[in-house]
């Protein structure tokens, strides 16, 4: 496939170079593209297919009906509960992060309609120290999603994570399992869960909640596995297959249900969601 | 085989050793003596297992000789019918587990399996379970849920395999639901942390109303090593990753991550892992005695506060 | 690509076309004829048709054109969103579902789904899941229960695939739990025999609530020609173990195997695949409405009472 | 393995041969066995380790606490609901199968106690009809699991069967759902239900409840599938693997819990009854 070899080219950061003004240069194929072009088509490269990292507050622009989100994180902020310090003390590199993104942690979202169903669209942060899921992460997911399962609300997540945040230790494993609880609530009211899973998506994220949905959507060529690329070549001494942990080896390998194009995903989750979702009077 | 600081300590046993066969065979009275190196013996042993550091907790815990669950089960329990398979595609050696009975009462039991030798380890992948092990994990949560009986799981693994076997069939799937199935036991989940707690791999059959670790086991989101290659570029880090990690008995406590720390023998459970035995025990015994005569649904929410309050935040 | 039995009448068919171009062409008036001929045509239909031998019906559930699993979810569902994989191994394209809506009401669905053409088949392995399509299907079943919604299942495929892929990863193992796992559904569960019927590999997905057969459609322990096989040493008895199977859709109506026979159009559903589904469409939305406003509990009730019968026998 | 080289020269039929008197032939090494030794051992053969097949009866009293066995099958009759002929007519076929093994039909079984646990116990017959299922082994079993659920006995089942009777056309695919739900009941009330798996358990019943219970044990070398080694010759067109479908391929493949020798056996499966039942009080 075309996309398989671009993937290998692609640069590690994934977003497009913003070259000044008019003009972006696709971080796949290094195409120029017209950046109204690059837009509108949803940062999906129109000469590659590659789709390029968002941000989340695209995310939420792209899935949820125009006008109705309502934000409900922001309220929770990380501590530091270990006290760490690598090359840095922990809350130094929180600073860093919540100056950049303009949020305390690596997640976004809250109510929203999705082609009219109500929802709770919860987007992670990848610019936000890897999307790394440590305390807060852990609480707005679970908080999502009991708010979903009291207003009776379906749950949308769009997952971007290199793991655990490792500076909050096994407090940060620790929030696999409290997500995990938290989604029956959910169940235990027959509301619908949609993963959708972008490049990339590896570990504890992986491991819980992410993967538990429903129905679980990935982006084209996203990067999806338990462990990293990096730990799987040092642990079998060779090269890794060809699109190996890809969207579409995960589809071959039955692990999720599509593999959807950008362009068509707001479409494909309006249809699923309002499939699943329950409907007055049943939900209660 | 013999850990770095334990050196010393197995060096003065040495000597002492040496003295009193001397003195039996030569008929000679070095009693004085003797006296004097093991009081010596102590101090040194409380000075040092009395300031290990996070790194050397993490050597005990991976220290041959250490109890693994088959050796834990065969000390603990009256009977046990180790149960294969995940009746779907193999028997991963890397997991345990099956109908046992411990002191009178039946119970199912599952834990990460290491190998007691090298042969061994290949044998059972160095503890680290393919999605089959898992699977087979799930099975007996079925079954402990099936017959009413408490689930008793055994941590000690480095991690779930990192693999291209292991993701093609889906790792990262099988250990959220195996986290998700163990969260929906309706019977009491009791875990024991025996010596590695290497992040999902370990939370997968980890998610018990009650929680303890043995003494100079870890627990921890990463292991030091891959900790330490990720934040210095460098695994020989470790030392302090493993600090920074928090990762130790005691330091999990405080976060609440574990309910109990269950107390080591002197020198390390490697070296007396019988008296290790006996402190865990008794430890199970009390635990599965406070969770007794709950309701299924009690000991279900039970779990899911537990797990719920985890996390330290704070809110504006 | 037209069966044995039917050429007489596709020969006639195709003389009454060219009779009609060539009046059509030439401006000559042939409708004496040409109604003389259809009357034939119409005789020659009800005999045929009308004294189908069961091997004939089988040839007819196997003929390429009849409505397949997807065929009849287009036709028949406003809305489908396919869902695929078992969420551990693979995708098996040789069973589809997902989620619909059928009549406004939103449904879970699955069948065995063949190819139209070579290729398809390929893709398809000519409609013989291997384990993993077992697994999608409970995995549907699943859905299904969590979300209250009816279950459809529509039954078309030789069998259950007999290679060494699918022994080694469990296809008996899979079958039984995937029949379990349909007789739990805690909602109602309609099963449509479309095309062939083939053994557990087909009733795998065939525990329902009520269980309709399409028109010359067939559903047996063993395909015709294995039987042959077995009890004539030669498969081209075929023929004489279709008779002996009892394997038709009145037989089995006969036998209670099946609730409700759905008629097909004149000359056979691959001929007209429209009328097929309109027929189908019918007797599932009354069927569907049969099983309207029983609680869970009733539904379970039902399908084991439905099942428990089965079985002819005499007692002492 | 030396087994598997046995089992290429074993004859179909699986019994030993019984040479008059004193001595037998083993069926797999084709060794002269004193007869007293192999009964003693079991009809394992004490050169090569082979199982050959034994009757329902001895099944009985191998596993069976002495004295304890009150049958309860047998009074099931089969009948012939599709007129069926082949080479012969059905009923003519089961009069002789009922002659030769003075049963009405593939099954045999009873209450007893087994380790002084509360048993129902049920033995396929493949000396009839090659323990195929039709309606009446079909409803034997389901009676079984009722019996059990009824009486909170534990369900034990020796299974060996060519698969599902042909004679009796989609009735017999029925017993596979039939037999499979009965099994409920049982589990309702936590009642164990063990699987032994003998040489050969191969189509609808492997397919059914042989398949699903709490603990599945399977004699060394026995050859359990779905599709018989024929069929899926004839499917691939090429030579089966070694040792496939073979008890020990099944463990190696996660299928079965242990391969047991039929000399430890009784103690295995009086052990794990004892650790799964659910002893007084609890089984109500
Ligand atoms: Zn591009
Ligand atoms: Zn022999």
């Amino acid at each position: 496939m075309a996309l398989d070899r671009l993937f290998r080219r692609r640069r590690t950061r994934g977003q497009a170079r913003e070259v000044p003004e008019l003009w972006v240069r696709c971080a796949a194929c290094e195409a120029q593209v017209y950046r109204k072009d690059l837009e509108q088509a949803l940062w999906v490269c129109p000469e590659c297919g590659y789709h390029h990292r968002i941000s989340a507050e695209r995310w939420v622009a792209l899935l949820a009906d125009e006008g109705s989100f309502e934000p409900t994180t922001g309220r929770v902020r990380p501590a530091d509960p270990l006290g760490f310090v690598d090359t840095e003390p922990y809350p130094e590199r929180l600073r860093r992060y919540q100056e950049k993104t303009g949020r305390p942690d690596a997640i976004h979202g809250g109510r929203a309609t999705v082609g009219g169903v109500p929802t709770v669209l919860l987007v992670m942060d990848y610019a936000f120290a890897g999307g790394s899921m440590g305390s807060v992460v852990g609480e707005e997911i679970t908080r999502g999603a009991e708010l979903a399962a009291e207003e009776n609300r379906a749950l949308v997540i769009v997952a971007a994570s290199g793991g655990a945040r490792m500076q909050e230790g096994a407090l940060s494993l620790m929030q696999m399992a409290k997500t995990t609880m938290a989604l029956d609530r959910l169940f235990a009211k027959r509301l619908p869960y949609v993963s959708i899973l972008t490049d990339p998506t590896t570990g504890g994220v992986t491991a819980s909640f992410a993967t538990l949905a429903d129905v679980i959507f990935a982006e084209p060529g996203a990067l999806v596995g338990f462990a990293g690329p990096r730990v799987i070549k040092q642990t079998i001494r060779q090269d890794l297959p060809e699109g190996f942990q890809r969207a579409e080896f995960l589809q071959k390998h039955g692990l999720i249900d599509a593999v959807v194009d950008r362009r068509q995903l707001k479409e494909q989750l309006v249809q699923t969601l309002s499939l699943l979702y329950p409907g007055e009077g049943h939900g209660a | 085989m013999a850990l770095e600081f334990e050196r010393p300590i197995l060096e003065l046993e040495a000597r002492i050793q040496e003295l009193e066969r001397t003195a039996s065979e030569q008929g000679l009275d070095f009693s004085e003596e003797i006296e004097l190196l093991k009081a010596k013996l102590d101090r040194l042993q409380r000075e040092i297992f009395g300031n290990l550091t996070a790194w050397q907790r993490v050597q005990l815990a991976r220290a041959p000789g250490r109890p693994t669950t088959l050796d834990v089960i065969e000390a603990l329990f009256e009977e046990f019918a180790e149960l294969r398979g995940d009746r779907a595609f193999a028997d991963d050696a890397a997991i345990v587990g099956g109908v046992a009975r411990f002191h009178g009462e039946e119970v199912v039991v599952v834990g990460h399996q290491k190998g007691r030798n090298t042969r061994e380890n290949i044998a059972r992948n160095f503890g680290m379970p393919h999605p089959e092990g898992y699977r087979k994990a799930m099975r007996l949560m079925d079954l402990a849920d099936k017959t009413g009986r408490p689930f008793i799981a055994f941590v000690d693994t480095p991690g779930a395999y990192p693999g291209v076997s292991a993701e093609e069939r889906g790792q990262a799937w099988v250990i959220a639901r195996s986290i998700q199935r163990m969260s929906r036991l309706k019977v009491p989940a009791v875990v024991v942390i025996l010596g590695e707690g290497g992040s999902g791999g370990a939370l997968a059959i980890g998610v018990g109303n009650r929680v303890l670790i043995m003494e100079n086991a870890w627990y921890s989101v990463i292991s030091p090593e891959s900790c330490a290659a990720i934040l210095w570029r460098d695994a020989k880090e470790a030392e302090r990753a493993a600090e920074a990690l928090k990762l130790t008995a005691r330091d999990l406590l405080r976060l609440g991550v574990v309910d109990r720390v269950v107390p080591g023998p002197k020198g390390g459970a490697h070296r007396n892992p019988e008296a290790a035995c006996r402190e865990l025990d008794r430890a199970l015994v009390e635990t599965l005695e406070d969770l007794k005569g709950l309701s299924p649904e009690a000991i279900w929410e039970d779990r899911y506060r537990r797990f719920r309050r985890l996390g330290v935040f704070e809110e504006v």
